[in-house]
């Protein structure tokens, strides 16, 4: 490690024990670290996205191309801006009411297909039989069903129905528990790479 | 108070405490190891048992006969190196050892650069020779495309390897077309080309198919073991750690396993006490109905 | 028509080729330098490729039954393209034998193209066949996506009716859901404690469905907030998210008479990066204490750091999201949580509007039509139809 | 004017969109793309909106004896940001933007991310208590989930095809479920966007 890359890591293990510190109570070398960073984070992304996307998407189109359509996004992007003033503030929902109807628009379809009809054909893919895959295949498709069922707002919950619903939530809860216990690997996986680093940087100190 | 009512209430930071410690035990023990007591080997070793997913990734490699052709498609970035390198590795080093052929592909921007940390360090290790054991045909974004591009030839997508060789003068390409001269593909990723592999790669073409994808991700995956759309899956840093364990290359997935078993241990043995104790109170309660409390 | 025509000549084509095999094979082992051209391609046929802007023809064909040709193994095809049916020829590609088709695109729509296909072996190649014309034209509509019209025109005629229903006086039973039965007293144990509210849209943009019903069941809570006199804080992760809270809580204390009382300080903007975001939410738990923490909207990792922090602080919790991922962790830590279509469901729900609730009748119709397809689709698969299944597969 | 017409924009943008989807020519596909792009035109002409805000607060703290050396940081850390990455190439590099991006961001980002591995310990262990029978299916199937880390022998390979079903079977069929409500729910609030009967975003007036 040379001198710039050991003050450099320095300053990264510092940081790394001030956000721990949080573990043991609130305190201000926390808070030092937690405001750094919003300052650092919100510098850094006003940065990139100016370089990344407003450079390419708005001043390359108009002030290089000449693509006079781009004028349309721009203004509706500048309108954004009367939110500064009390009086003129309402201007500002024209480009909202862009931003909310072209993204509402998209998510009709896309929702439709990518949760309901990819999950559905899924479903419905494979025969039942009476082999393993198969009995697994009946398993799945009613504890679909029940899970279905229990998301069912406009019926009451009861008898044959209340069932089915009860059913339904203990696959949900068995789902969770799953999902839960899944995550963990990665959970514990992004600790050790933090020890791996303070260890690294205690031997380049040190040891090495 | 008694001392289950103390366990259920026991202040969180006892836990914070466990964990923590639990994740330092194998790092203090590789310093202790390495500079107080000298040792060379200072990985944890822990007895891994392969899962049934991984053991077929692996049995699946170990079948192919020296000289034929595997293809690795490298799709993670550097984020999720920790977990996806080291079964990358142990596969590469399991194919180089029983002398078969590999072709590399990475459909994720940040892919070329991790490709050619492990070629560069493997083929080293194992006296290969690029272009002749190994080639890397380089980056394509849009892998929807890319993939069936490949299905008709690699040249179409690919007409020169990463590094400006056209694929045609590449002695390993000679008489590889497509995915029909290879005997499979493995699939290494942490987004969603897993998803483009199966529909468009295995799904079109019908080529025996595997991946290794995050721990996170692998609940989504386990469907396509049972239709047989997969033939194996290997799942996070247990599936690298046990396939290393098949292969007999203990690397870095056996190293984090050793974190990863005592901090899975700490949580369920929390989980255990947690229930005991709650038990514990409900039973005294019932018991001192009245009583004090 | 055209299949026809051509299958009378590729069948003859086809026996004359098979009836040769024999005879060649012999002949390449006795002497290769008789150059025995191999069996030809046969069914070529140019169709337009569906579903798409225009400018694209797929040639299909069928290769030489394989079986035959033991000794002379087709290596691949050659395909050549023409204005007209007799040539000039020019070679557009050579495909392995495993190609089933090939797509060709970049042409000019309306104008009528020739393909001609030609198989290789042993480094010769066949004389070829032509197919008759195909026009490549773009379409209007894509047929593939047929299925998810149907169901958008049904769910929208559903909706409207119940609607309409619904402000003529029809009154629907909804369940209770104890996640949202909690939002009032949550904002009313916080006036009790004389302590804030924080409510949390998560990490999606403006334009995330899941984030538009955050924006709602943001209004009933500043509403319920303006009437029991306390303070509602709105940290947010985009501007245009923020910008949308600030019109929200305004117009809630607008509409309450009492403009006066907006904090425009109380709905800020930290920044737009996910755990630095994450570290100022809990860093404003810890030091404002809130006495009942909202999160809605989207979430990701941070959902288990939020919810933690917010449980040492002391405070009521209720999230929704429409993340399955984070869903079980809100599940273990919060009070109350709204499990992904509850999200949805929670704006209609608290607005009680009739209208709002026809939408959920709708909805509820809509599952009935998923359990009833579930049933007939895995019958059909059993019986070995999978076509059904195929049909919800609209690419 | 204030209200009509923006509820009126919705309405023909999210119709387009919806209708788009379903034509394949090339103009079509140039107003998805082109649609998508504007909206992030119009996300990166609000940045100014939020770094105002961010900003403002901040100033205003400094005034404040408690408040001001953090709010300075806050202040201090965004303006290096900015001064070092006036040359667009600094974005990358070994300039101070992109080291301060390696030494100060990335590592705090990652520690906080971090303490997941705490948090879901302490989850855990609050959570999953045989309370109910929802709490109890919840707390055995995490458990025999996280147990197949422990090395066991014939314990752990029976335990792995127990997992191993769980996540094929149940699992799947929760989270099929949750999606294809996820879909219905998510369709009918965009539709009721689109035609105008949920319009609390927009406020009064």
């Amino acid at each position: 490690m040379s001198t710039g890359q050991l003050i450099g890591n320095g300053i990264a293990a510092f940081l790394t024990l001030c956000i721990f510190s949080f573990l043991y109570k609130d305190n201000p070398f926390y808070k030092f670290a937690e405001r750094l960073v919003a300052g650092v984070a919100t510098g850094y992304f006003t940065m990139l996205l100016f370089w990344t996307n407003f450079i390419p998407k708005v001043w390359e189109p108009l002030y290089e191309r000449h693509e006079i359509i781009y004028i349309i996004p721009t203004i509706l992007g500048i309108i954004m801006w009367t939110r500064f003033s009390k009086k003129w503030a309402w201007v500002s929902r024209y480009s909202i009411a862009f931003y909310i109807g072209i993204g509402s628009g998209v998510a009709v379809t896309l929702a439709l297909y990518t949760y309901l009809f990819k999950q559905l054909q899924a479903t419905i893919a494979f025969p039942i039989s009476m082999d393993v895959a198969g009995i697994n295949q009946l398993l799945v498709v009613v504890a679909v069903l029940a899970s279905l069922i229990y998301f069912f707002f406009s019926t009451p919950h009861k008898g044959a129905f209340g069932v089915a619903s009860k059913l339904g939530i203990y696959v949900i809860m068995i789902g969770f528990g799953a999902g839960f216990g899944l995550t963990v690997m990665g959970r514990i996986a992004l600790l050790v790479n933090r020890v791996i680093f303070l260890k690294g940087y205690l031997i380049a100190l040190f040891g090495g | 108070m008694n001392i289950f009512e103390k366990i259920m209430k026991v202040d969180r930071r006892w836990v914070y405490l466990a964990i923590g410690l639990a994740v330092s035990i194998p790092a203090v023990y590789e310093l202790v190891a390495t500079y107080i007591l000298k040792k060379e080997n200072t990985t944890i070793n822990i007895p891994i048992t392969p899962s049934p997913e991984v053991k077929k990734v692996y049995d699946f490699v170990e079948s192919m006969k020296p000289g034929e052709h595997l293809f690795i498609c490298v799709d993670y970035d550097p984020s999720s190196m920790a977990e996806l390198n080291p079964m990358t590795t142990a596969i590469v080093n399991q194919a180089f050892a029983k002398d078969i052929k590999i072709i590399f592909v990475t459909l994720s921007q940040f892919g070329p650069g991790l490709v050619e940390q492990i070629t560069s360090s493997l083929a080293a290790a194992h006296n290969k020779v690029r272009g002749e054991d190994y080639a890397f045909l380089g980056y394509r974004p849009y892998p929807a495309i890319t993939i069936l591009a490949m299905g008709v030839d690699f040249r179409v997508p690919f007409p020169e390897d990463y590094y400006g060789t056209p694929l045609d003068s590449l002695p390993i390409m000679d008489g590889i077309k497509n995915f029909n001269n290879l005997k499979g593909v493995i699939e290494l990723t942490s987004g969603n080309t897993a998803d483009f592999w199966i529909t468009y790669g295995n799904g079109r073409y019908g080529f025996p198919l595997a991946l290794g994808i995050t721990g996170v991700m692998s609940a989504n995956y386990y469907q396509y073991l049972s239709s047989d759309q997969l033939l194996g899956i290997i799942p996070g840093v247990k599936g690298a750690a046990e396939y290393e364990e098949l292969v007999g290359f203990p690397g870095d997935g056996k190293a984090q396993m050793a974190y990863q078993v005592i901090a899975h241990a700490v949580i369920l043995v929390f989980i255990i006490i947690s229930n005991i104790a709650f038990f514990g109170t409900r039973k005294r309660k019932g018991g001192m109905e009245g009583g004090a409390q | 028509m055209d299949r026809v025509k051509f299958l009378i000549p590729t069948f003859i084509l086809f026996i004359i080729a098979i009836s040769c095999v024999p005879a060649a094979a012999a002949d390449i082992v006795a002497d290769s330098a008789i150059a025995i051209l191999p069996p030809n391609v046969s069914d070529v046929i140019v169709s337009d490729k569906p579903n798409d802007p225009g400018g694209t023809l797929v040639v299909e064909w069928i290769l030489p039954d394989s079986a035959a040709l033991a000794a002379m193994p087709i290596k691949g095809v050659n395909i050549y393209l023409s204005g007209n049916h007799d040539g000039p020829f020019e070679l557009i590609t050579s495909l392995p034998k495993s190609a089933l088709h090939y797509e060709c695109s970049d042409l000019q729509d309306g104008e009528s193209y020739y393909f001609k296909v030609t198989a290789t072996a042993n480094g010769l190649e066949s004389d070829g066949i032509t197919s008759a014309a195909g026009i490549p034209s773009g379409q209007w509509f894509n047929t593939e996506r047929l299925p998810i019209l149907i169901v958008v025109i049904l769910f929208s005629i559903t909706a409207i009716t119940f609607i309409i229903k619904a402000r003529g006086g029809y009154d629907f039973y909804v369940r209770p859901i104890a996640g949202i039965k909690a939002v009032d007293e949550a904002i009313g144990r916080a006036t009790e404690m004389g302590r804030p509210i924080l409510y949390v849209p998560g990490l999606g943009s403006a334009a995330d469905v899941a984030t538009i019903a955050a924006f709602t069941i943001l209004a009933r809570v500043a509403k319920k907030v303006v009437e029991y006199n306390t303070r509602v804080i709105v940290p947010n992760y985009d501007p245009v998210v923020m910008a949308i809270c600030q019109e929200v809580v305004k117009e809630a204390y607008a509409s309450a008479g009492k403009p006066e009382l907006y904090d425009p300080k109380d709905v800020y903007f930290i920044t737009q990066d996910q755990f630095p975001y994450t570290a100022a939410v809990n860093g404003v738990m810890l030091r404002e204490k809130p006495a009942t923490n909202f999160y809605m909207g989207m979430f990701y990792a941070e959902s288990l750091v939020l919810a933690e922090t917010g449980f040492v602080s002391g405070s009521i919790q209720i999230a929704g999201t429409d993340q399955l991922v984070q869903i079980p962790f809100f599940v273990s830590v919060c009070d109350f949580v709204l499990m992904g279509e509850e999200l949805y469901a929670a704006s209609a729900y608290l607005s009680r509007e009739p209208q709002q609730l026809g939408t959920l009748k709708a909805q509820d119709l809509g599952k009935v039509t998923v359990v009833i397809l579930i049933i007939i689709g895995v019958i059909l698969s059993t019986i070995g139809m999978s076509g059904f299944a195929n049909w919800f597969n609209v690419g | 004017m204030k209200r009509e017409i923006p509820i009126l924009i919705v309405g023909i943008t999210g119709f387009a969109m919806l209708i788009q989807y379903f034509i394949p020519t090339d103009w079509s596909e140039t107003i998805f793309t082109k649609s998508q792009d504007w909206i992030i035109i119009i996300g990166i002409l609000s940045m100014p909106l939020g770094i105002w805000s961010l900003v403002k607060a901040n100033v205003n703290k400094l005034k404040d004896p408690n408040e001001w050396f953090y709010s300075a940081v806050l202040l201090l850390g965004f303006l290096i940001m900015i001064v070092t990455c006036l040359n667009g190439e600094n974005l990358s590099g070994n300039s101070i933007f992109n080291n301060i991006f390696n030494y100060v961001l990335v590592p705090i980002q990652s520690t906080i991310f971090s303490l997941l591995a705490f948090f879901i310990a302490s989850a855990a262990y609050r959570a999953f208590r045989a309370r109910s029978i929802l709490a109890t299916i919840l707390l055995i199937t995490a458990f025999l989930v996280m147990f197949r880390f422990m090395p066991l022998g014939p314990v752990s390979t029976i335990n792995a095809k127990i997992v191993s079903w769980i996540l094929q079977v149940p699992n799947m069929a929760a989270n099929r479920a949750i999606m294809m409500g996820i879909g219905l729910g998510a369709t009918a609030t965009a539709m009721k966007i689109i035609l105008g009967v949920e319009r609390t975003y927009m406020g009064h007036d």
